[in-house]
């Protein structure tokens, strides 16, 4: 009988126990981020959307090697006299694939880095091809993508980058 | 027991079993001439305590992967119209041992001392068949399947030796070197 | 070797721009530590906890209007007699009328709590779990969130499937809510403030309440998917069930206060122990308590809400007997249910906790009206509701079963002779 | 229609079984599995899991790439615990190469594996809660969780694809700022344990939904090779980091803990319990963490292994996750297989579900805890 009666008030104080706990959370304030109003900005190790400053690039073509998904392609810059120039004709970055595993940054041989992860988390495409950005001589910062159905290049329509530039790293 | 205890005490049960000359490194590693010795060796390593049976897998020694075998769907890149180059040519190796044949690998662990042991038994390509160890222990099962799934080795006495991982339309086995993909309905 | 051509000076790369909120860098100010360590600082907090005080106050007064109102019944009353004797028209025609008013505040009170409670259990849950809750519609706090919900459920379209008896289907919800408005007509708003002042108030409002059940089963038959059909039969199952430990778990309530009508058994809570504790049956020693808890337990799987909420269980029956309903067909169950929940925290202040009576003697607390405490006690009920959904884990078929049959219903039927003891030998 | 005929029409009264498909769109499958349950009333017949949706072939892409690239690999099989994943590739691939990690590197890595089991067994905590119908513990466990990603966000600059653990050793060192924030955390954290097993463990209905249910004998673990927490809740003593340790687990002590009777709640109570030993160790290697570089030299842009086999295995979050590599002196591995422990956890469901109900299905496929990235590969 008495192992009855203690079992039912164990049962009891336990449930008793689990409510004080919500209630103590219930009377604290909450920790939610409002994400429109509010944004978050990431730890300036964040690996966000890569970009890519084709004026410190001296097209060595070790990031194409280092990436494991193949997203990245080059080509060595001709001067008009036909002799190799230490520039990138075009570059172009295939988000797509891009796994943000920052392999390709770690080998980029230049000071400052010449490819690099931005702090930007909102990366969005429109289309598939605006998921190819390309970089070429007389482009903006962030680079543009070519339509296929309009057959131009066009600035990238989805989410600019959460920070017009990211911090660079040395 | 050291690795070297347990090979004497399997030698004197089972002198035609082997220790094969690459070692999974620092585990012991014996190899098993034919199909039929494989059942007597596992119901006596149980016996012996190891009863977990903790991997089953096999190898193709074929030689470098077929690159006809990966879907290569790059996004539409305009400078480069025709796809990117592929980034690794798997080469073949020179004075490195490929033959022909499929290695199966079991590993048995013993949990009351900490030993490991792996068993391997060579099959041949193309009617490779192996007794299945679904009797004795019963992770066996999915297992053997996977490796049936991915390889093509059929094993005797398996409860229901279907597919497991792959899409029911896939024809083939993706696992094998020469293994090419067939386009399917998911192909571009 | 000419000399190396200067670079040419490059525009400095913009600065990023990172986010700032009220002077805070979004970046440091992440981690539950920092915010709960100065909980005023943040930036919706402190507003938002005056905006919950001030609804709360905000419905308390529209009640207190409602109230103010039906205290000059009678003048009303007789003042509508008279018109009508000066006109020539028959009393029935004013009986009519006086009833229809009063249906249509009953009505309007089932509506107005449909909108608050949906609202306030939704901010009560989202802040159990430390997040925010609706915030945005309506501008402050989200208050207009079950206003914009009622039209979108109005305005989406109403699929009754094609293995469904389209008839029992579209009847299944017009069953369920019809008995729950039906119960309300004894229930107590106050003292003596009640729609309809019946004799048999109690036995008419579990007798009505028994009615859903129905309703129920045929949504979950009618609905033609093996998931509502096993929502259906487990509701039927468990609100039958727990009908009876609910009903005997009243019974010494009605036994100490003698008479079956609510505001007999409200006005027989009157009065105060010792000048200070009031004379609440829920503070009878033994009895009180046990009733209370069984009572309360009883009506919480009564309105099929977690720890009982098998019926409708998502990780199982994926919807229950509601799952092919949609739109307003699917805002009426939603509806019933609040007003289920409604019902049984009205019944649970009348009952244990005095309805209307001021539980101190003092004179600032029994110049309150009668309606506001009873209302307050009704919310502090409802609140109870809230917070045991969002903190019990749900319970199986069986369990829930057991625990019915062979621990509520053997104590309630104990309460019941221990009250006898009582009246025989202290209530005399 | 005559009477007869309608008597006639109406088959002979039977109670067929339904055939019920429990996913692979499901609240509490915890990925994409198909589980067919033919059911009569609410006890199940017979169940028939079905995989292969998640497979993305990573062990037939593992023969195209490089070691390093392999790497990036190992994240998607187990996504919610990766770092063991990193671990168990780096230490095969070492042995390969014949390289050591770096001492403090290897600390490192004891510490980043187990924050990540803590994080693991909290979104366990989270979705069991939810699969047995309380909705609360999964807010709170994912509060706290986020402090872990944010601590790795710190460190290595990503919340669930590390890539951290790399051939030799670590990709970067952690600031003294990250370990005075990991040190908050962990004092945070202590007492938040205990909460959940007020709110959840020890709350009778949690114990009446989930005690004495899915009973797996220790015997049936062994036969079905169950590993991790399923296997220590059965009541067999075999951790990994016990018997075979590897990173330097000897010298941090640490209990291992074990179930009694192998039902659902032993499994939940092992892996709660283990979340207090994870912060037993995590204090114990911040308190000395040995100095010294994070990578070891001699690691090769691009290494090619001399030809051989190596088999490593970690005590990951889910269990004994192993990968066995063969090299044939190559660039990229010959063969990887990867021996996952959800694969073979889940294994035991088809005859284990036979004769249960339908929402102990739910409590028993909870209870073991399984990832699909890592069932399908």
């Amino acid at each position: 009988m008495i192992g009855y009666f203690s079992k039912v008030y164990k049962v009891a104080a336990a449930l008793v126990t689990g409510h004080l706990i919500t209630l103590k959370y219930m009377l604290k304030p909450s920790i939610t981020i409002h994400y429109p109003t509010e944004k978050l900005t990431p730890y300036e190790r964040f690996r966000g959307a890569l970009t890519f400053d084709a004026a410190t690039c001296i097209s060595c073509s070790m990031c194409v090697k280092a990436c494991p998904s193949n997203c990245i392609a080059l080509e060595n810059a001709v001067s008009e006299a036909g002799k190799k120039v230490a520039k990138v004709a075009w570059y172009s970055i295939d988000f797509g694939k891009c796994n943000f595993c920052r392999l390709c940054e770690e080998s980029c041989p230049t000071k400052p880095k010449s490819v690099w992860h931005s702090l930007d988390y909102e990366v969005v495409f429109a289309s598939r091809d605006e998921m190819v950005r390309c970089w070429k001589k007389d482009f903006p910062f962030i680079g543009k993508y070519f339509d296929r159905r309009t057959q131009d290049f066009k600035d990238p329509e989805g989410q600019v980058c959460i920070h017009e530039v990211p911090p660079r790293r040395s | 027991m050291t690795q070297d205890e347990l090979l004497a005490k399997m030698q004197k049960k089972f002198p035609k079993a082997a220790k094969t000359a690459v070692q999974v490194k620092d585990y012991l590693t014996v190899s098993l001439p034919s199909k039929d010795d494989l059942i007597p060796v596992a119901a006596w390593l149980k016996k012996e305590g190891f009863d977990y049976l903790d991997m089953l897998t096999a190898v193709d020694y074929l030689g470098p992967v077929d690159m006809k075998g990966y879907i290569r769907q790059a996004n539409f890149n305009v400078f480069l119209p025709e796809g990117a180059a592929p980034q690794a040519e798997s080469a073949a190796v020179a004075g490195y041992a490929y033959r022909p044949v499929l290695e199966l690998v079991w590993a048995f662990v013993s949990m009351k001392d900490k030993a490991r042991i792996f068993v391997k038994l060579e099959v041949p390509r193309d009617a490779a068949r192996a007794p299945s160890l679904s009797g004795l222990f019963k992770s066996a099962d999915w297992q053997e399947r996977e490796v049936f799934d991915l390889f093509g080795v059929v094993y005797d006495g398996h409860p229901n030796l279907t597919k497991i991982l792959t899409p029911d339309f896939l024809q083939g086995h993706p696992l094998r070197k020469d293994y090419v993909h067939i386009k399917d309905r998911y192909d571009e | 070797m000419t000399a190396p051509k200067p670079a040419p000076a490059k525009a400095p790369l913009p600065e990023p721009v990172l986010n700032r909120k009220n002077g805070i860098l979004m970046a440091d100010r992440r981690w539950p530590t920092d915010q709960w360590a100065h909980p005023w600082s943040l930036p919706g907090y402190r507003n938002g906890a005056l905006m919950l005080a001030g609804i709360i106050l905000g419905i308390l007064g529209g009640g207190a209007l409602i109230g103010e109102l039906s205290k000059w019944g009678d003048k009303l009353y007789a003042l509508m007699a008279a018109f009508a004797t000066a006109k020539g028209i028959s009393t029935v025609a004013v009986d009519a009328v006086w009833v229809a008013i009063k249906v249509l505040i009953v009505l309007h009170v089932i509506l107005v709590n449909g909108l608050w409670s949906i609202w306030w259990e939704r901010k009560i849950s989202a802040h159990i779990q430390s997040r925010v809750g609706p915030t945005y519609a309506g501008g402050f706090h989200g208050w207009a969130q079950t206003i914009c919900d009622g039209i979108k459920l109005f305005l989406k379209e109403d699929i009754t499937p094609a293995a469904a008896d389209h008839w029992v289907h579209a009847l299944a919800p017009a069953i369920v809510i019809a008995p729950c408005i039906a119960a309300f007509a004894p229930v107590l708003f106050g003292t003596d403030l009640a729609a309809a002042r019946l004799d048999v108030g109690t036995l008419y409002v579990f007798a009505f309440a028994g009615i859903s059940v129905i309703g129920v089963v045929m949504a979950g038959w009618a609905s033609g998917n093996k998931y509502s059909l096993l929502g259906g039969l487990r509701a039927a199952a468990q609100i039958v069930s727990y009908e009876l430990p609910r009903g005997f778990s009243v019974v010494p309530v009605i036994m100490f206060a003698g008479s079956l009508d609510l505001s007999v058994i409200a006005d027989a809570q009157s009065g105060y122990w010792w000048g200070v504790a009031p004379r609440w049956f829920v503070f009878y020693p033994v009895v009180g308590q046990v009733a209370f808890l069984i009572f309360l337990i009883a009506s919480i799987a009564e309105t099929n809400r977690t720890p009982f909420d098998i019926p409708e269980a998502e990780s199982e029956l994926v919807g229950g007997f509601h799952t092919e309903y949609s739109g307003m067909k699917w805002s009426v169950f939603f509806l019933a249910e609040y007003a289920y929940v409604l019902l049984a925290s009205f019944l649970l202040a009348t009952f244990f906790l005095g309805g209307g009576g001021s539980p101190l003697p003092w004179a600032p607390f029994t110049l309150v009206p009668s309606w506001i405490w009873m209302l307050s006690k009704a919310m502090f009920m409802m609140f109870v509701f809230l917070w045991v959904r969002w903190t019990l884990p749900r319970l199986r078929v069986d369990q829930l079963m057991d625990f019915n049959w062979k621990f509520l219903l053997p104590w309630s039927f104990a309460n019941i002779a221990v009250a006898g003891l009582y009246l025989a030998f202290w209530l005399k | 229609m005559t009477s007869e005929a309608a008597t006639a029409a109406i088959p002979a009264l039977r109670s067929d079984q339904l055939f019920v498909n429990l996913g692979p769109q499901h609240p509490s499958t915890h990925g994409v599995l198909r589980v067919g349950l033919t059911i009569e009333g609410e006890v199940i017949v017979k169940a028939v899991p079905d995989i292969g949706y998640l497979h993305r072939g990573t062990e037939k892409l593992a023969e195209a790439r490089g070691y390093h690239h392999c790497v990036v690999l190992t994240d998607r099989w187990d996504y919610v615990a990766s770092m063991p994943n990193n671990l168990v590739f780096c230490l095969a691939a070492e042995k390969l190469l014949g390289v050591k990690a770096t001492p403090r590197a290897d600390a490192l890595r004891v510490m980043m594996c187990e924050l990540n089991r803590i994080a693991s067994h909290l979104l366990f905590v989270g979705t069991y809660g939810i699969d047995i119908g309380a909705f609360t513990p999964f807010l709170y466990a994912f509060r706290e969780r986020e402090m872990i990603l944010d601590l790795f966000e710190m460190v290595c600059g990503a919340r669930l694809t590390y890539n951290y653990i790399r051939l030799g050793g670590v990709m970067v060192d952690v600031t003294p700022e990250w370990t005075a924030k990991l040190k908050e955390f962990l004092e945070y954290f202590k007492p938040k344990i205990d909460e959940y097993d007020q709110l959840l463990s020890y709350n009778p209905i949690f114990m009446a939904r989930t005690q004495g249910v899915g009973l797996i004998t220790a015997a049936e673990a062994v036969s079905w090779s169950l590993s991790g927490p399923n296997l220590r809740g059965s009541g067999v003593v075999y951790d990994a980091r016990k018997a075979d340790p590897y990173c330097g687990y000897e010298n941090y002590d640490f209990d291992v803990v074990v179930g009694k009777e192998g039902s659902c709640w032993d499994r939940y109570f092992c892996r709660v319990t283990e979340m207090r030993q994870s912060v037993r160790i995590v204090e114990q290697v911040l308190a000395k963490l040995p100095e010294g570089p994070v990578m070891a030299a001699g690691v090769a842009k691009i290494p090619k292994p001399a030809p051989g086999e190596a088999y490593a295995h970690v005590e990951a979050a889910r269990g004994d996750l192993g990968v066995h590599l063969v090299s044939d002196g190559g660039v990229s591995p010959f063969r990887m297989h990867v021996r996952a422990p959800s694969f073979l956890n889940l294994a035991i469901l088809q005859e284990k579900l036979v004769g249960m109900k339908i929402s102990d299905v739910i409590a028993l496929l909870g209870s073991t805890d399984i990832v699909l990235g890592e069932v399908d590969r």
